[in-house]
């Protein structure tokens, strides 16, 4: 059916799974508060928390198999906003699962914990729905200030309350410019409305016209520190440090996830006319990223940090399909997508399990004969750092994310034949850190003295097994998957104009 | 009219950057963020002069969300201050490398 | 592997006698080499542990030991083989039996008329492209003349191993390399394709290998076996070049096809030139010619009937075969065969001077090998094949009889040695002296062989040597060679200069071998008093081939009696044998005529022969004193010329020096530590990774952790982005 | 023969069956590793080597039928097996086999048991795991042999990097860390930028056959470039296959990854892993882009390259004292042989490579077998710490002598008939380049000589080797196969050369003409 969004109560049921998750979510804050803090409880609301996840998760499902769609309004109606809200509920769902037993672990009682990450996951799923700059600020910053307070979520930390406060006003900061670019599109064009200011950009000339030209460098600017791109990605590292494990899990998948299906959007519907202004800055700032993060990477001795610099790098990754400006681009960026959350997430749940209580054992050096002690568990790791490098069969489905955005640049109207090139080589350099983790746990003999590896929670080896099995699986039989992302690209109401051939 | 507006929107802009890059203490830099998010709604008014009231209802989320991250952002700033009875950025870098 | 698909070769005369079984040939002493080899790995092996990495354990230690220490004199401990029975009789057995089926094949031989080879094609071995090569024997009657020495003379050396080596505890390895050459020394003469007989020829330097690395404890013993395996592979090298260019230009690398169209290409053209030169550069190194003659005396580390084998009779006369083989390449181009005959006679003369003042028994015979060789190579460089093998076949007879008497002396003045457990050189001509009253039947039998190689008339060296160096002087005018140049000194001036140092050689031959037969059989004993009681003929075994060898030598000319003799014997025998294979080439090069001196002028060259090897005699006589020789220890050391001859020029340390030692020091210092660990591995490889390092060092020193550093990194992003914007 | 195979259709199933029988052996491993996880360390390992030597065993005797089963001489693929992968972007699971791939898949699978037995004793360690890692290794190994879908070719290349890199990093030598690491990024870096590339040629053909495909036999039939990007992708593949090959002076990761690997992981790095770089250029690198393999520069350049690679490893094996690195370092000398005999481009050039690639194999495979031996009873490889050992371990040193010798390239031993070909074919169109070449034949004499002379000859000097004991049974029994491959290919090398001529033949013409497809097609389009 289409929904017609002039009207309010079309307009809300298009809202359906955001509505679902929010209601829920404000029931299990009561529900939190309720009760004195205690484990039990802590627990209980997690679960809770699950079980609404699931449940939107569902509704979505069902929303997506329904061929949905609408008139031209402040939110989208396509399979992309499905399927990045799915990305971003297993990344919640994840993270959550991590949690309960992370936080028990950590004694993190507050059960509010939980809510907070279905809060940032109600702003992700508005983010993936914006069709309006308005909406996209909003999103944002629901996202982002239930972000900023999950990040100092333990309070006897101070790297926890270090990084939540860079992060608060580095992210503060970074909105101020967003904002003001959003500002200067809308002086410049006269709307807000993503496929109004698309059908202005490709009918007038805006290619010159600096007010709009300074407004797209500014809108790159705030995308680019939420996906932390570099230079603007010097809050995630240290933000990534500090925050509970999960926490940065979630980070590094839902709200990278999220924010990058909005710049994807943007880029597509609004921008898809001034790809001849934006086609440079973008492609430096991928090139750049990918340097940076997997340089960086290298000398990295704390597994989270050295995984906060991967995220970078892979932030590096998935600029290049938002350079290509193409439908095949966002498909890739979808699968993409998928294969990075499902290694990311279970790298984290292996550092939570080494990291042992306090979090205190994050180094490499903590890693060293792991094999010896946890086999399972520097196997898994070894798939997921497999699989972040883009390896084929052993990193299963991250070998066929990076083929696909390869072959997305390759294919682009414009090509990104040494983009491409860039993204190889510095996967060579990647290839440095990420064996590295392999290294110190296969081929060094567990120190002496060194602290036992208790056997992880039921959840968090839920959490890792889950993620081996996908990311083989889809590793060996990835059509499925490509089927999907293919199915879920943008779709505007309107014929784009704008350059775009159909994706592969 | 519109263009002084969008002119001292921009300098207001620019100040509110130049504190956020020299100042230390956090509540000021966070106050020169504010003043930074201020800024751009007096763009956001003065352009609704040109396009009708988008602007205008951009520039009343805008103060919203604003609130809410400075009730955020001041809860965060205090439990920094249970640990380093500091807001002095410079005395904080945990983090680093 | 053999007998699949033995086609015999159209209708030749030969495939229906005995000769279709001349494949049998190289099979019986493989053979032989299976059954020793086997033997030998019986006895000395003592089969491992299951499970080898657990540790050692101590019982054992005493037997290694036992069995690692005696090496030094390893050949004269007291116990025998457990299967030196078996051995002694399968290794000159299947010598034996070869020999006897080679006698057959040449009396089938000579009953047939031979216009041309019998070729036997066993199977195809490299069908590749344009080059299909089979596996194929040629026998004709050039294969014919070396197969009947070698299973002739190798049968006899084989026979007087049985005593020489009796109690080495190495006895059926040993035999099972010997065998093995002859396999080798067969599939060379008898390979009926380049590639066949390089087979042959790599196959009998492998054997050499062995066999002089024999003693391998000893590390000289090991060294010497590595240099002449090295050295040859230099004349490998040519040989493959040879063979590359055969096959670029003539399209194959069969012998017969081969010599058919080599005499298409242009008469002394570069192609021709190029592959005679790059063979003879592959028989330089077989038949130790200047450069690469080096390895010769060094090989005599080997056992003695070794010496005698392979590095006197056989082997190193293979070069001479192959030239003689491909007279048809070489008659094409004189300006090479200028370079054969030259170089042949500076060896002759080089070695002979420094065969003057060696002391050890064996590398005088060894120097007077390498200039006989040269002598060799004068008649076959010059054109005059049957010279050439006339001597070759000569050579064998009378130089495995000098080495398997020096053998003799040797194994005698060992035994005397080892009884009193003296640690002296038993080598050393100085510590010998007077042997003829204890050893008379080698030293009667030693005398033969020394008249014969000094060309003493009517002994087999003078019919040899006589007719290589007529051959010389008659080409002197009216041939190609006379026509050629060689760096612009005309040929005639050459092969004069040929001719006069081949006279030269000849007298100090006869010198020199004078002087080892004096120091050695004549004059006072230096042996020792206490060993002299140890004194004694050699065992029947040992002198009975001895015996057979010393009538070859002395009655092998008659193979090939010259005109001017005809009173002796039947006039040019070998002429008439080998007419078919090498006939159209001689010819080629004395331009289509039979070369012609008059009377006078043989009779003037046959006397000045005569005379110089009598004066170089005499001489030798009058001027050594045995009796003022003292033993080796007791010997000052040489000084001026006779130091520099007794050290051979000091070749060998030039060698090692400008050679040898630079190359390992390039490689090791430049090439390895220089190009490999620094610029290759430290710079690129290494230096890359750490510029990787370097980048991601500099990136986290930015990463203070200070948030003002990071706005202001924020926001030179900004203004770097806004500015890509703005100004593009 | 024939006929008992084709009644079993084997030529259907063989390909796919040889690639997953290991899979389900490595399967097989962890499910022994789980059931006996109480079992004492000695037990399990004593079982866990058998069932993995059978599994290689059966691998091993299933893969023999292909030599009757291929018909080496007709046009197309045999065996072929032509699945669907993933239709999206028109991979496809394309296997099959021509006589070059023939030879080198029977060498992986004959290759691999000897390779096991060659550690029967010396892995202890986590035995599951080291075993089942080699299984996983044999499908990377296979596949690259058999591969015909480009992408499919890919994966196979880059599997088997893993466990290698783990057999090296696990149980190698004292640098094996550093060395596993350097043999993993250096193979890394060339293999990506030809996926790259592979990426390019099969977005060109996508265009032309109007839907996706990656199809070896569809790129090689029509898709048809510009000269320069031609250049560019013949380099990157090039690039890849180099570094595997190892050419001079991308060969550094060589002697580090031989030295350090476990007597296996050697073995199968020289024997079979290098043959993939040749195998690379002789099935991808030249007929995909034969106008710049032709480009004179471009030849030159390769030529020049083998050559130096030729001089240079056998010169810096001279002065190796470490045995293993030096027989690593004729490894660079001899895949020089093999790149100068397919870049001269004749078909006994082509014929001696593809002879050189199995002689290697079989030659330096038996070389590293030995250095495993001796290491596993002295615990050394300097060549200095050895001395005169012949006289207590003679068939360890007769054996040794023998592998040398093949080693050298004496005739009568499988090593003359490669260099042969390869350097008499050269000669035909690259006479400088081989005449140089031809001096390595000294060289290798020397090199290979002189540390045979220090190992097992001279005076046993050295208390600690007076107690070493001779090879077992076993290692014997393996080595044998071995030595008869050796006598039996320099004797008679016919029916392997039968097997490659019409592949090579076809391939050089195709490649002379310039690819045109008039000219030959080397290969049918099957679907």
């Amino acid at each position: 059916m289409i929904f017609d969004l002039a009207n309010p109560s079309q307009l809300m049921q298009a809202f359906g799974p955001d509505l679902l998750l929010m209601a829920g979510a404000m029931v299990l804050m009561l529900w939190a508060a309720w009760r004195p803090e205690s484990h039990e409880h802590q627990r209980a609301v997690g679960m809770g928390a699950l079980v609404l996840i699931a449940a939107t998760m569902g509704l979505t499902i069902w929303y997506a198999t329904r061929g949905l769609s609408s008139t031209l309004g402040v939110i989208a109606v396509d399979n992309f906003r499905w399927a990045t809200d799915l990305i971003c509920l297993l990344g919640a769902f994840g993270a959550i699962a991590l949690s309960i037993e992370y936080n028990a672990r950590e004694r993190i009682m507050p059960a509010e914990a939980h809510v907070l990450v279905l809060f940032a996951t109600a702003g992700m799923m508005v983010l993936a729905a914006a069709r309006d700059l308005m909406i996209v600020f909003l999103g944002i910053e629901l996202m982002s200030v239930a972000i900023y307070v999950l990040a100092g979520l333990n309070r006897r930390s101070p790297k926890s309350a270090e990084g939540s406060l860079k992060y608060f006003l580095l992210g503060a900061f970074a909105t101020g410019f967003l904002l003001y670019g959003i500002a200067l599109v809308y002086g410049s064009t006269g709307s807000t409305n993503l496929v109004e200011i698309g059908q202005r950009v490709v009918n007038g000339n805006y290619i010159v016209h600096p007010m709009m030209l300074v407004g797209t460098g500014l809108l790159l600017v705030g995308f680019g520190f939420k996906v932390a791109a570099a230079p603007f990605h010097m809050w995630a590292p240290d933000v990534y440090e500090g925050a509970p494990t999960p926490i940065t899990a979630f980070m590094a998948t839902a709200v990278k996830a999220a924010a990058f299906a909005t710049f994807l959007r943007v880029w597509l519907e609004a921008l898809g006319g001034m790809g001849d202004a934006w086609f440079a800055p973008v492609w430096w700032l991928a090139a750049v990223a990918m340097f940076v993060g997997n340089t960086v990477a290298l000398s990295q001795r704390n597994v989270k940090r050295l995984l906060a610099y991967s995220s970078i790098a892979h932030s590096g990754y998935l600029l290049v399909a938002v350079a290509t400006g193409t439908l095949a681009g966002s498909a890739a960026f979808l699968f993409y997508l998928v294969a990075y959350t499902l290694a990311s997430f279970g790298a984290f749940a292996i550092v939570i399990t080494v990291g042992s209580t306090g979090d205190v054992h994050g180094n490499l050096e903590d890693f060293e004969g792991l094999w010896s002690v946890r086999p399972g568990m520097a196997i898994a790791m070894g798939v997921f750092m497999l699989s972040l490098m883009g390896f084929p069969i052993f990193g299963g489905v991250g070998f066929f994310g990076k083929w696909y955005l390869l072959m997305a640049a390759i294919e682009a109207p414009r090509p990104l034949t040494t983009l491409a090139v860039v993204l190889v080589l510095t996967s060579v350099v990647s290839a440095g850190y990420y064996l590295n983790v392999l290294r110190v746990m296969f081929m060094k003999p567990r120190p002496e003295g060194a602290p036992v590896v208790e056997r992880a929670g039921v959840l968090t080896r839920g959490v890792v097994f889950a993620t081996v099995l996908a990311i083989l699986v889809l590793g060996v039989i990835p059509s499925r998957a490509i089927g999907w992302s293919r199915a879920s690209i943008p779709r505007a109401p309107q014929v784009q104009a704008a350059a775009v051939n159909a994706p592969r | 009219m519109l263009v002084e507006a969008l002119a001292l929107s921009a300098v207001l802009f620019t100040i509110g950057v130049v504190g956020v890059l020299t100042r230390r203490n956090a509540i000021i830099l966070f106050m020169c963020i504010e003043l930074m998010l201020n800024a751009v709604n007096l763009s956001f008014v003065a352009l609704s002069t040109l396009y009708g009231a988008t602007g205008q209802v951009f520039v009343v989320f805008t103060m919203t969300v604003a609130a809410a991250e400075a009730a955020v952002g001041l809860a965060i700033i205090i439990a920094i201050f249970r640990h380093t009875r500091s807001v002095n950025l410079q005395n904080i870098n945990l983090l680093k490398g | 592997m053999m007998h699949p698909a033995m086609i015999p070769e159209g209708a030749h005369p030969l495939a229906a006698t005995v000769a279709r079984f001349v494949w049998l040939l190289p099979l019986l002493p493989l053979l032989g080499f299976l059954i020793n080899g086997t033997l030998a790995m019986l006895g000395a092996a003592k089969v491992g542990p299951a499970d080898p990495s657990a540790g050692h354990d101590s019982d054992d230690h005493g037997h290694g030991a036992a069995h690692g220490h005696d090496a030094h004199d390893a050949h004269h401990a007291p116990t025998r083989h457990k299967y030196a029975a078996i051995t002694s009789l399968v290794g000159p057995g299947v010598l034996v039996a070869a020999f006897g089926l080679a006698v057959a094949c040449f009396f089938a031989m000579r009953s047939v008329d031979m216009e041309r080879p019998f070729l036997l094609t066993l199977f195809q071995w490299m069908p590749v492209g344009d080059l299909n090569l089979t596996a194929s024997f040629l026998l004709d009657p050039l294969s014919m003349v070396m197969v009947l020495v070698i299973t002739g003379v190798g049968m006899l050396i084989h026979i007087f191993s049985v005593g020489y080596m009796q109690d080495d505890p190495g006895y059926p390895r040993y035999f099972a390399y010997l065998n093995l050459f002859v396999f080798f020394m067969l599939v060379l003469v008898l390979g009926g394709s380049y590639p066949l007989l390089f087979v042959g020829w790599e196959g009998v330097g492998l054997c050499s290998y062995l066999l002089i690395g024999f003693w391998f404890s000893e590390k000289a013993n090991a060294d010497a076996g590595k240099k002449a395996f090295i050295v040859n592979r230099i004349g490998d090298f040519g040989f493959l070049v040879a063979m590359f260019l055969m096959f670029a230009n003539l399209g194959s690398l069969d012998i017969a096809t081969v010599a058919e169209k080599a005499v298409e290409l242009p008469m002394g053209g570069a192609i021709v030139t190029a592959m005679a030169l790059f063979l003879f550069l592959g028989c330089t190194g077989k038949s130790a010619q200047i450069p690469l003659y080096v390895r010769l005396p060094d090989a005599m580390a080997g056992p003695t009937p070794v010496s005698a084998l392979i590095h006197a009779a056989t082997m190193v006369t293979a070069g001479v075969y192959l030239v003689a083989r491909s007279s048809a390449i070489f008659s094409m181009a004189p300006m090479a065969q200028l370079v054969v005959a030259l170089v042949g006679a500076l060896t002759a003369f080089f070695a002979a001077t420094i065969g003057l003042k060696q002391w050890d028994i064996k590398k005088v015979l060894a120097y007077s090998t390498v200039s006989q060789l040269g002598y060799m190579f004068i008649g076959v460089g010059v054109g005059a094949y049957v010279a050439g093998v006339f001597h070759l076949v000569t050579h064998a007879f009378f130089k495995a009889l000098l080495f398997l008497g020096s053998g003799s002396v040797i194994y005698v003045m060992h035994a005397a040695y080892h009884a009193t457990h003296n640690h002296d050189d038993a080598q050393d001509m100085r510590n010998m002296g007077g042997l003829k009253t204890y050893m008379p039947v080698t030293f009667y039998l030693m005398w033969i062989a020394t008249l014969a190689i000094a060309g003493i008339p009517l002994f087999s060296g003078f019919f040899s040597k006589d007719e290589i160096l007529g051959s010389v002087f008659a080409r002197i005018s009216h041939s190609t060679l006379a026509e050629a140049t060689l760096f612009g000194v005309p040929g005639g001036t050459i092969l004069l200069i040929v001719y006069v140092l081949g006279l030269a050689s000849a007298l100090m031959t006869a010198i020199y071998m004078t002087r080892m037969m004096l120091y050695t059989f004549h004059g006072p004993n230096r042996t020792g008093e206490a060993e002299r009681s140890h004194l004694t003929e050699a065992p029947w075994i040992m002198t009975g081939p001895l015996v057979v060898l010393a009538a070859l030598a002395a009655f092998g000319g008659w193979l090939n009696v010259p005109e001017l003799l005809s009173a002796v014997g039947p006039v040019g025998s070998l002429d008439h044998w080998l007419e078919p294979v090498v006939g159209e080439a001689a010819l080629r090069t004395t331009l289509g005529a039979a070369p012609h001196v008059t009377h006078q002028t043989e009779l003037m060259l046959v006397g000045t022969a005569i005379a110089i090897a009598v004066a170089g005699i005499a001489f030798a006589l009058l001027r050594l004193k045995p009796a003022a020789l003292v033993p080796k220890k007791d010997s000052p050391a040489a000084t001026g010329i006779s130091r520099v001859l007794e050290n051979k020029y000091f070749v060998d340390e030039g060698y090692d020096a400008a050679i040898v030692q630079p190359t390992l020091a390039v490689s090791r210092a430049v090439l390895w530590k220089g190009l490999d660990a620094g610029i290759i591995d430290g710079l690129f490889v290494n230096g890359s990774a750490l510029l990787a390092r370097a980048f991601g060092w500099m990136g986290s020193q930015l990463q203070t952790g200070q948030v003002g550093t990071y706005a202001w990194v924020l926001l030179i992003g900004v203004i770097t982005l806004l500015g890509a914007f703005t100004f593009r | 023969m024939t006929a008992f195979l084709s009644s079993i259709n084997y030529n259907a199933w063989i390909v796919p069956v040889l690639l997953l029988l290991p899979a389900f052996g490595a399967v097989g491993l962890w499910a022994h590793a789980l059931l006996t996880a109480n079992d004492p360390a000695d037990k399990r390992w004593r079982e866990v080597r058998v069932l993995a030597f059978a599994f290689f065993l059966g691998e091993a005797l299933l893969s023999l039928g292909l030599w009757w089963s291929i018909d080496t001489a007709a046009i197309g693929w045999q065996a072929m097996v032509d699945l669907s992968w993933i239709p999206q972007w028109g991979i496809r699971f394309t296997v099959g086999l021509d006589g070059i791939s023939l030879t080198l898949v029977l060498l992986t699978t004959l290759m691999m048991p000897l390779a096991v037995l060659g550690s029967w004793t010396s892995i202890r360690t986590k035995p599951h795991a080291y075993y089942a890692l080699l299984l996983l290794l044999t499908i990377g190994m296979l596949g690259v042999f058999v591969s015909l879908d480009l992408v499919l070719f890919y994966v196979m290349w880059e599997i088997m990097l893993v466990p290698m890199y783990l057999v090296i990093g696990v149980w190698g030598g004292e640098r094996r860390l550093y060395a596993a690491i350097k043999f993993f990024i250096y193979t890394m870096i060339g293999s990506l930028l030809m996926l790259v590339a592979i990426l390019y040629l099969g977005s060109e053909a996508s265009r032309i056959a109007g839907a996706p495909t990656f199809s070896y036999d569809f790129i090689l039939n029509n898709v048809r470039l510009d000269p320069t990007t031609t250049l560019w992708l013949f380099g990157a593949f090039a690039l890849a296959f180099a570094v595997k090959v190892p050419m001079f002076p991308f060969h550094t990761w060589l002697p580090d990854a031989h030295v350090e690997a476990p007597t296996a992981g050697s073995v199968i790095l020289a024997a079979i892993m290098l043959k993939m770089g040749t195998f690379g250029f002789v099935r991808f690198a030249l007929p995909l882009f034969p106008s710049a393999a032709m480009n004179p520069a471009v030849r030159s350049f390769i030529i020049a390259l083998a050559v130096i690679g030729i001089i240079y490893g056998a010169l810096v094996a001279l002065v190796q004292p470490d045995f293993k690195k030096l027989v690593a370092y004729s490894s660079v000398s001899h895949l020089g042989f093999v790149m100068l005999g397919i870049f001269a481009l004749t078909t006994e050039s082509m014929q001696g490579a593809l002879m050189v690639n199995i002689n290697h194999g079989v030659s330096t495979g038996a070389l590293f077998l030995l250095i495993g031996m001796i290491y596993e009873r002295r615990h050394t490889r300097m060549i200095a710490d050895y001395g005169g050992i012949a006289k207590v371990v003679p068939i360890f040193a007769t054996i040794l002598t023998i592998v040398s010798l093949s080693s050298i390239g004496v005739p009568g031993t499988n090593g003359f008939i490669g260099e042969f070909l390869v350097l008499v074919g050269a000669y035909k169109t690259q006479p400088l380049a081989t005449v140089i070449s031809a001096t390595a034949v000294i060289f290798a004499a020397a090199y290979l000589l002189w540390a045979l002379q220090r190992i097992i000859y001279n005076k046993l000097d050295k208390p600690a080797n007076e107690g070493l004991k001779d090879l077992n049974w076993r290692e014997i029994g393996l080595l044998v196969p071995l030595l008869i491959a050796i006598v039996w290919l320099g004797v008679y090398p016919k029916p392997l050369l039968d097997k490659t001529e019409p592949a090579a033949r076809r391939l050089v013409e195709y490649v002379q003409t310039g690819g045109v497809k008039a000219a030959v097609n080397i290969t049918h389009t099957a679907r």
